[in-house]
């Protein structure tokens, strides 16, 4: 299945780009989203840490992904 | 979000500090605590030039919301203001604010610093320093 | 009273937060904790129309100094304002309003706290409360 | 000797008025002070607290007090 992924902050740069679109096995979860973006870019190691957000929740490694979610690339925030 | 007890704002205008605190004052609040977040000059010694906020915006209200309730569940507050500011800001300028109101004062300190503290855990807003030879998001790196 | 890091007042005019927000912000703080007192509509149960402050206004300013420089030497904060009204309020008025600025948020948080919990200790201002059906010196009797 | 005492809050109103003059015999400390006020009005052994400044500074019980020392009463304060 192809699922459609948000990155902001410096995930966005370590994709080249805000919008990204991935093919994932169906039943696929958050962790295997995580390994493939390792695969995309190993800078993803050096990052304090990465959450996902599916549909405005933050997920789970164990968290199963959609289709139609949408899916958020969360790097360290930084707001306040 | 608005309703009578939380006010939640993210917004590309500068932040009004008494637009909070009327927010929250009422007859019958003894104290109102603020938090009034600033934007430093220095970063380990280099002068930054401005900054720019970026939010996941819908997550990122749903989430200020999120602390405002569990603030009001948590301690005995009247009422709650957060507002952050996106966008382009220069030194000085005021990213964030948190007014609380409560009838002993206590509650509000209490109340503000959770607020604060949980916000720059779980809201998701990022801030990209830029300096003179070149730019950083925050906190990303270990 | 007041030098770059310190500002005391004990005046009869309404007081302005944003006065005291300007005089502790500077580029180097991150944060800026603000304490905002306000008059509450009920003692027990009792509708207060209106306050008196009266105070011992030399050793006022000069407790309200104290307090700041300890503050200032306790934690590491970078500036404080305590400003003090006296005179006649209305409800939902400002008595009093304390700002502090520090780099890191805690030092300010906690030393916004102990300002206005010592303040409320030792600084010579008595507090009478007018109801429909008499007065009262705050505090005065156990 | 004379010595002048000013009475704010509720004191002034224990005591009839802003300003008074009292008798003490020479060498008198606070706690002597605090024991001629209780003779002037038992009412002052009701309040929460009764502190003595001199000269604008706080005393103790055992504080001696001299003939122009600017002497204040100071029952519970309600600032803030």
């Amino acid at each position: 299945m192809k699922i459609r992924v948000l990155c902001f902050g410096i995930t966005k740069e370590l994709l080249g780009g805000f919008e990204q679109s991935f093919e994932l096995a169906k039943g696929s979860k958050v962790i295997d989203l995580k390994q493939l973006l390792l695969v995309k870019n190993q800078t993803f190691e050096k990052l304090a840490s990465l959450r996902i957000a599916i549909n405005e929740e933050y997920c789970e490694d164990e968290t199963e992904i959609y289709e139609n979610d949408e899916v958020v690339l969360i790097p360290p925030v930084s707001g306040g | 979000m608005k309703n009578k007890y939380i006010d939640i704002q993210l917004t590309q205008e500068t932040l009004v500090l008494s637009e909070c605190v009327n927010f929250v004052s009422s007859d019958s609040a003894g104290g109102i605590v603020n938090f009034v977040g600033t934007v430093r000059n220095l970063t380990k010694g280099k002068t930054v030039l401005r900054l720019d906020f970026e939010a996941y915006e819908p997550m990122a209200v749903s989430e200020m919301q999120k602390i405002a309730e569990k603030a009001l569940e948590k301690f005995d507050i009247q009422k709650i203001a957060i507002h952050h500011r996106i966008g382009v800001l220069s030194i000085n300028e005021v990213p964030v604010i948190i007014s609380v109101s409560s009838s002993h004062r206590n509650a509000a300190f209490e109340a503000c610093q959770f607020a604060i503290d949980t916000l720059k855990e779980t809201v998701p807003i990022w801030k990209k320093e830029h300096f003179e030879d070149g730019e950083i998001w925050v906190s990303a790196n270990p």
